[in-house]
């Protein structure tokens, strides 16, 4: 992604972030509460579009202005607020869009209900409310659901905005496993958390954004949780590690608050 | 399950009113007569109760059901009787087609340009399908400037199942035994398909009761029709006119199903099949519960919108069918305060006004409730302001007896 | 300048007011007025506005088809403190500061009795009544039981069933029908309907129990009515040419824009209404329309040949021959 | 500043319609005489949008004005014409205000056991209002098995803005000079409010502009409303009636402010402070954003419930003696798809189908437009079928415009 | 709380939990996701109605049948899913409910918005979207909006689910401080967290739950971290912890799963 912008009535919620991911790889996405972390990546989800600036895929310029372009180009996302349908029970979930047909073009319920019982055992095996609507979920189970529905799809691209914020430790943990599973399958994983313990044991690039801008992007490994929580909350490089800094860091700290 | 369990209260609530008037008119009500008159007269607010199932499950609304019926009423009316007449002779068995094909198709067109300003445009249903309702009614009256259309097309009318427009004893009875065969049939499959999963089914004998009742109803119902005869004044005149000598056993001509009840039933088959079964039904259900998830999963809402509406637009057109059939003339005051009619029906039948949930058989119940309270007072005489009065009442009370004896455990913090 | 004629309809709900409307337009050009009007859709409210706005508009008179005798009050009012003279077209409006014009509609009721009558002397008999906001709809009834009370008092005709029409609508004259068969198990004989419009749902009804044939009434010449008489599902529409009452209406409205007193018209005459207000009034004759007599309407040019005759089995009716 | 933006653009379209009436009738629509009429002609459904906002605001709907406008006219009528003429004289100064309260009371109890089967029963407003729009619309049959009733009270009939139902030049200056004087004194107050914790103001000469169309606006109304003259005769008669002598001046009477037009404005100021001001108006506004979060913020949702809906039920009784008082009758059908014109005008104003967004004085400017198409349409001798065609087009125009020029940035995920 | 039992159309969502919570004390509720903990801290806040159980406030039996009956026995709730109205901006949310007139008991919105300032300021620094509808705040501010709220009143219990779960790092740690304080204030609070960390270092007893039963009760300093975990993946109590346990605790691992 090169230089998004999008800003709401006078409000620039992003404000000029490029960021870049390849394949197996995972990049952390951290910063304060509104720092914009969602709206950068609803923009390549497709949910938003972006004023200016570009999404390249594999190296071609990609036009993304709905979830249906960015499912073309095999990007999936697990929103922050999950985006269920409530009447609709999980297995009904979990294949929205992308139903599995019988050979007269007609649903095949059964098929779908027995293949997501094999996917939600693998995340949280106290699951067991198949047929009820996902609205009698508690939070985590709900959540539980959002994460099997981007599994389930072979995505190339998966963008997971704080998806063990309700998990239970157990749960969170299996999260933890199976993002690492994905990784060596080759997928790009963009992970946004506020949780460092969780963010530093998986991913492998950090990008730190503030106030709708980027503070920098740094390799995991060469950083501490100290040095990420200063970026965080100062919005500036730490001086030891600015030969690391991609193009669009700087030190300066940054001055312009939003609205 | 669970819907089943609420239909059934429906059902009771059905035949504690056909008792009720039954004992009330001196045994007058439940006569295949009466029976026979309650399926035609339901049959237009049913046929548009089945879209607006879907409308209605979608969150949106339509207000101009009504008036889109009265439009098209009147087109259909001048075409098979000011415009057709001018190049096929009267009565012609080609006339009646053409009329409805040109009835199906503007109705699509009118419900989809609707579905447009919904989907596309973002305009609350509420607000396109109230102007709608201004514009289409505006317009049945410009089609011929307020004449009423009369006479209509001898094939045509038999659309609404006067004295000649039904299939007759022997066709009823192979109708029925489609439908018998059809029901067994799909029991078998489901179960079969669960277990091939080993899926829990249910027990063996509720699979046999529940296959059981359901084919019983349909024959119940075929047996009554079937035995409701023609009037002796028309069944004289149908035999001399077919030579046939007018005996007393040739007299008991059997009325069997009305051609607007076959219509219903074809309808709402379709759509239970589309609503449960197709990803279009499926598609339609997410956008109730969530439109934002379905655009997110990669829904097509707008144009799943467009459709829907044009759905019932050709819902309209076959419904404008039936009613001016029904009335042998077209007027531009058709379908008045239909789409209160409708509405009711479908949420009488279960359907949510909050979107997401509800069933096409629950609206055809629902149609049929409110239908046999105006017949069953109108048969004992009750004034029609009390009619209206006990209308409203019986709707917020059946509204509210599903609400509280089907509640949920909702959660009050979301 | 041009003398402005302003006329508020009712509605366009029966079929006749298209007809009344051309004879007015017709009959202001020949006087050289314009014509201007207002269509109240059945409301009494709206025919208010509609008032004010042709007021607005400059009418010199006012020709009104009042929608709710009682409600129209308040709109008469004005026009007759702004000085414009209003002619009560075919339904009363009782204020003596207004003319009245129309057909005897005592007559009228008077006329579709006998017609049924003399097919059914005697059995179970219906009458669909008018709109209960329409003083014709009582006048029509008191005529028709001039005729019939005499027979209904001996037991020869039994009432099994009698219901006003909202708003003259012909589904709930069906509706109505349908209600009155069920409960006498189709023991109806003869059916007293009050215009061609409510005739037509009553006809409905009847044909969906393979009854029609017995006698209905009806008035207003509507075309599809007398297609009907032609075909022998309605006895008789009682045919008030409303022609000659547009045209006299607009005739009057002219020359009492010009100033003449209500008095000064010609063949006026004093006539006191239900609630006693004596107006001055003017009345044209209707004429019974029946199967023999329907060469009448076709040679006065009110209907074509084939529109009447429309289906009609060769041979059977003298004037589709 | 949100709000004040859209309000303008729905002045200027009110404008554009006015001037663009007033072209193509060759100046008869910006007349006194026909702002007048106007005036009177929008108030009953002025009056009723003004609660009409604060029951779509909490997400509900009421169908049912129109019908209970028509019971309560038809009551209103009655206890006028049919009861107290029993106890008082003819034209007696109470029974005019008796029968106010009547209806008022009345009205507060139909609106108040609707709002009880919405909020306790929890069956959906759009239903409990459906079942009150045939309910009471029968019942409103029933008061008189149909029969109109005429004649009303004479002061009772000064509420329908007739010759005489106006405050005359005087008074009408009297108010507008109250009136601006309370502007300006709440412009001073509230910018001195914000000053004193710090917090932004608005330019001072932006205070300056605002307060001074504000005063302006309330001037030319005033003086347009006393430039229409009685028309002569009825001038006369009154001259006559007090002795004065009859000469071309004294034959000037000015209407002034038309009492509904009075009432109009009392009731729109009350319930706009009512919805800014006040916790009911907050809690209407927070149940509207979301119930639940009300309920577990401590307002008893229920009860509140019931209170909007028996407001409404008040301000149908204002309009209906509004429009009877009119008619110079009552009939049953009084209010006939009112609900629909009342409902029409609170969405043109910019309130939410969805529930937490509208204002008062949208639904005043809403009511307006429609009532100004409508007459302008009358005045240009436009075909009503036509008329009510281009209605509803301009309803869902007005709606999608609105939508199109001030659309939020919405979440597409929430 | 005494023995509280809630189903939901068969499923016992909580099955005969008892806690208590002195004034002063933090205390912990932890267990999988789906195991009860939101149903259980509903009934104290009258969100839904217990099938059966009691609740006792300072020895008396108190009935609390809907949010307002919860307010005056000086509960205060933030939900899971916080329970905020979207068209409101924060200062009206903060208010609702309880909001300041001035003499003639109209709205003094000019003070709520100042006093709303305050208290936001001491939770997130960064927040300064006072006047828009919170519907367009991100899901960090909303939660601080939702936690300010519960702050601004003198509750004597205070009920947090899941309070950080959104919060960044920098406004977790704020939160933190501020229930250390409210605590020394003499508050009572019942905190809902999946983060062990946090639980660890600001309550003093954690109740565990599993599948709508209670494991075990046990004072904070008294455990490890895997002791608790243990206990949330097997429902039960280590056996050197037996002696801890409360009256409801057992170490029989729980059979009956949910549904
Ligand atoms: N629909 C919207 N309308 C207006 N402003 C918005 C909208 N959505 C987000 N914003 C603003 O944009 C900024 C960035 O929000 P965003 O949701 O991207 O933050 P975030 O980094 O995801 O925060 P969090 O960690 O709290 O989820 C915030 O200031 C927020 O208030
Ligand atoms: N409204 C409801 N209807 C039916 N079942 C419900 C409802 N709410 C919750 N449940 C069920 O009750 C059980 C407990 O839910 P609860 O929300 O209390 O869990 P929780 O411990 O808060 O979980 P989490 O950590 O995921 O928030 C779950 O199995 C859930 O599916
Ligand atoms: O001609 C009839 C007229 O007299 C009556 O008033 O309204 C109905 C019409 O059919
Ligand atoms: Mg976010
Ligand atoms: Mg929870």
């Amino acid at each position: 992604m090169r230089d998004i912008h999008i800003s709401f009535g006078g409000v620039k919620a992003v404000d000029g972030v490029s960021i870049d991911l390849y394949p197996g790889e995972v990049v952390g996405v951290l910063g304060h509460n509104g720092a914009g972390k969602s709206t950068l990546i609803k923009v390549l989800s497709g949910a938003y579009k972006a004023d200016t600036g570009q999404i390249i895929v594999d190296g071609r310029e990609a036009k993304i202005e709905n979830a249906r372009d960015a499912r073309d180009n095999n990007i999936e996302t697990i929103y922050q607020n999950l985006a269920l349908a409530d009447n609709l029970d999980a297995a009904q979930n979990l294949f929205l869009g992308r139903e599995i047909v019988d050979k007269f073009g007609f649903l095949d319920d059964a098929a779908m209900e027995h293949k997501a019982r094999e996917v939600l055992h693998r995340l949280n095996p106290n699951f067991h409310k198949f047929t009820s609507p996902v609205s009698a979920l508690s939070g985590g189970q709900r959540q539980s659901v959002a994460i099997a529905r981007a599994l389930l799809f072979e995505a190339r691209v998966l963008i997971m905005d704080e998806p063990c914020a309700a998990l239970g430790v157990h749960e969170t943990r299996m999260v933890g496993e199976l993002i690492d599973q994905l990784k060596r399958d080759g997928l790009g994983i963009l992970l946004i958390s506020h949780d460092l313990h969780d963010v530093f044991d998986l991913s492998d690039r950090l990008h730190v954004m503030k106030n709708g801008k980027l503070v920098g992007t740094v390799p995991t490994k060469d950083v501490t949780h100290d040095d990420v929580l200063g970026m965080i909350i100062l919005g500036k490089m730490p001086d030891h590690l600015l030969h690391l800094a991609g193009p669009g860091a700087t030190n300066a700290p940054n001055k312009e608050a939003l609205q | 399950m669970e819907v089943d369990r609420r239909l059934m209260g429906l059902a009771v609530v059905l035949l504690v009113i056909w008792i009720g008037f039954d004992i009330a008119s001196g045994g007058r009500f439940i006569t295949p007569r009466n029976i026979f008159n309650l399926s035609v007269q339901t049959a237009s607010v049913a046929v548009m109760a089945c879209g607006m199932v879907l409308i209605i499950v979608t969150r949106h609304i339509d207000l101009s059901v009504g008036a889109i019926l009265g439009v098209l009423a009147m087109i259909m009316g001048v075409v098979q009787s000011d415009i057709l007449p001018q190049f096929l002779e009267y009565n012609h068995p080609m006339t009646w087609i053409i009329t409805l094909i040109v009835g199906l198709v503007i109705g699509a067109a009118i419900g989809g340009i609707q579905g447009l300003a919904v989907g596309y445009l973002s305009v609350p249903a509420f607000i396109v399908t109230l102007g709608g309702l201004l514009v289409w009614r505006g317009a049945a009256w410009w089609v011929t400037q307020g004449r009423t259309v009369a006479p209509l097309d001898h094939n045509f009318m038999l659309l609404g199942g006067g004295i000649e427009g039904t299939i007759g004893a022997t066709w009823s009875w192979i109708v029925a035994a489609i439908a018998i065969v059809a029901i067994i049939y799909a029991a078998i499959m489901e179960r079969r398909r669960r277990l091939s999963f080993q899926f829990p089914v249910k027990p063996i004998w509720a699979e046999y009761t529940n296959t059981l009742i359901k084919a019983g109803l349909v024959l119940v119902a075929i047996i009554t029709l079937n035995a409701y005869h023609l009037p002796e004044r028309a069944a004289e005149r149908i035999l001399e006119d077919r030579g046939i000598p007018v005996t007393p056993e040739n007299l008991m001509i059997s009325h069997g199903i009305p051609i607007p009840l076959l219509i219903v039933a074809l309808v709402a088959i379709v759509l239970t099949i589309v609503a449960k079964r197709t990803r279009f039904g499926r598609y339609v259900f997410a956008m109730g519960g969530n439109p934002q998830a379905a655009e997110l999963a990669g829904i097509n809402v707008k144009r799943m919108t467009v459709a829907v509406f044009a759905l019932m637009g050709i819902l309209c057109a076959i419904s404008a069918a039936i009613s001016s059939a029904r009335l042998q003339s077209a007027g531009n005051d058709l379908g008045t305060l239909d789409e209160l009619r409708v509405i009711a029906a479908v949420v009488i039948g279960g359907t949510s006004l909050a979107g997401g949930v509800g069933t096409i058989y629950g609206a055809l119940i629902g149609a049929l409730v409110m239908q046999s309270l105006q017949s069953g007072m109108a048969l004992l005489g009750v004034d029609t302001s009390l009619q209206s009065i006990v209308i409203g009442l019986v709707l917020v009370l059946a509204v509210f007896s599903d609400k509280y004896f089907h509640r949920r455990y909702s959660d009050p913090t979301s | 300048d041009d003398l402005i004629v302003g006329v508020s309809w009712s509605n366009f709900q029966e079929e006749r007011w298209k007809t009344d409307e051309a004879a007015i337009v017709k009959a202001l050009e020949a006087a050289g007025a314009q014509y201007i009007s207002a269509d109240a859709q059945s409301s009494p409210s709206k025919q208010l506005s509609d008032i004010e706005s042709l007021i607005s508009r400059g009418a010199d008179a006012l020709i009104v088809l009042a929608q709710d005798s009682s409600s129209i009050g308040a709109a008469v009012t004005q026009a007759i403190n702004e000085g414009i003279p209003v002619v009560g077209y075919d339904r009363l409006i009782e204020d003596p500061n207004a003319y009245y014009i129309t057909f005897n509609n005592k007559e009228v009721g008077r006329l579709q009795a006998e017609a049924v009558f003399a097919q059914q002397p005697k059995g179970n008999y219906v009458f669909i009544k008018g709109a209960p906001t329409d003083p014709n709809a009582n006048i029509l009834h008191e005529g028709q039981l001039e005729i019939l009370q005499a027979a209904i008092d001996n037991g020869d005709i039994k009432v099994v069933g009698e219901a006003y029409t909202d708003s003259w609508q012909p589904a709930i004259a069906q509706r109505n029908m349908e209600q009155f068969l069920t409960a006498a198990d189709n023991k109806v004989d003869a059916v007293v309907a009050s215009n061609d419009g409510t005739a037509g749902g009553v006809v409905a009804a009847l044909s969906a129990q393979g009854m029609q044939g017995i006698p209905v009434s009806g008035q207003d010449g509507d075309h599809a009515a007398l297609n009907r008489v032609a075909l022998g599902t309605q006895t008789v529409s009682v045919w008030k040419d409303a022609r000659l009452l547009g045209q006299r209406a607009a005739e009057i409205a002219v020359e009492l824009a010009k100033g003449a007193k209500l008095g000064d018209v010609e063949g006026t005459q004093d006539w006191n209404s239900p609630n006693g207000v004596t107006m001055k009034s003017y009345f044209l004759d209707p004429v019974a329309i029946t199967q023999n007599k329907l060469d009448l309407v076709i040679d006065a040019g009110w209907v074509s040949k084939d529109v009447v005759c429309k289906g009609v089995e060769s041979g059977k009716v003298a004037a589709c021959n």
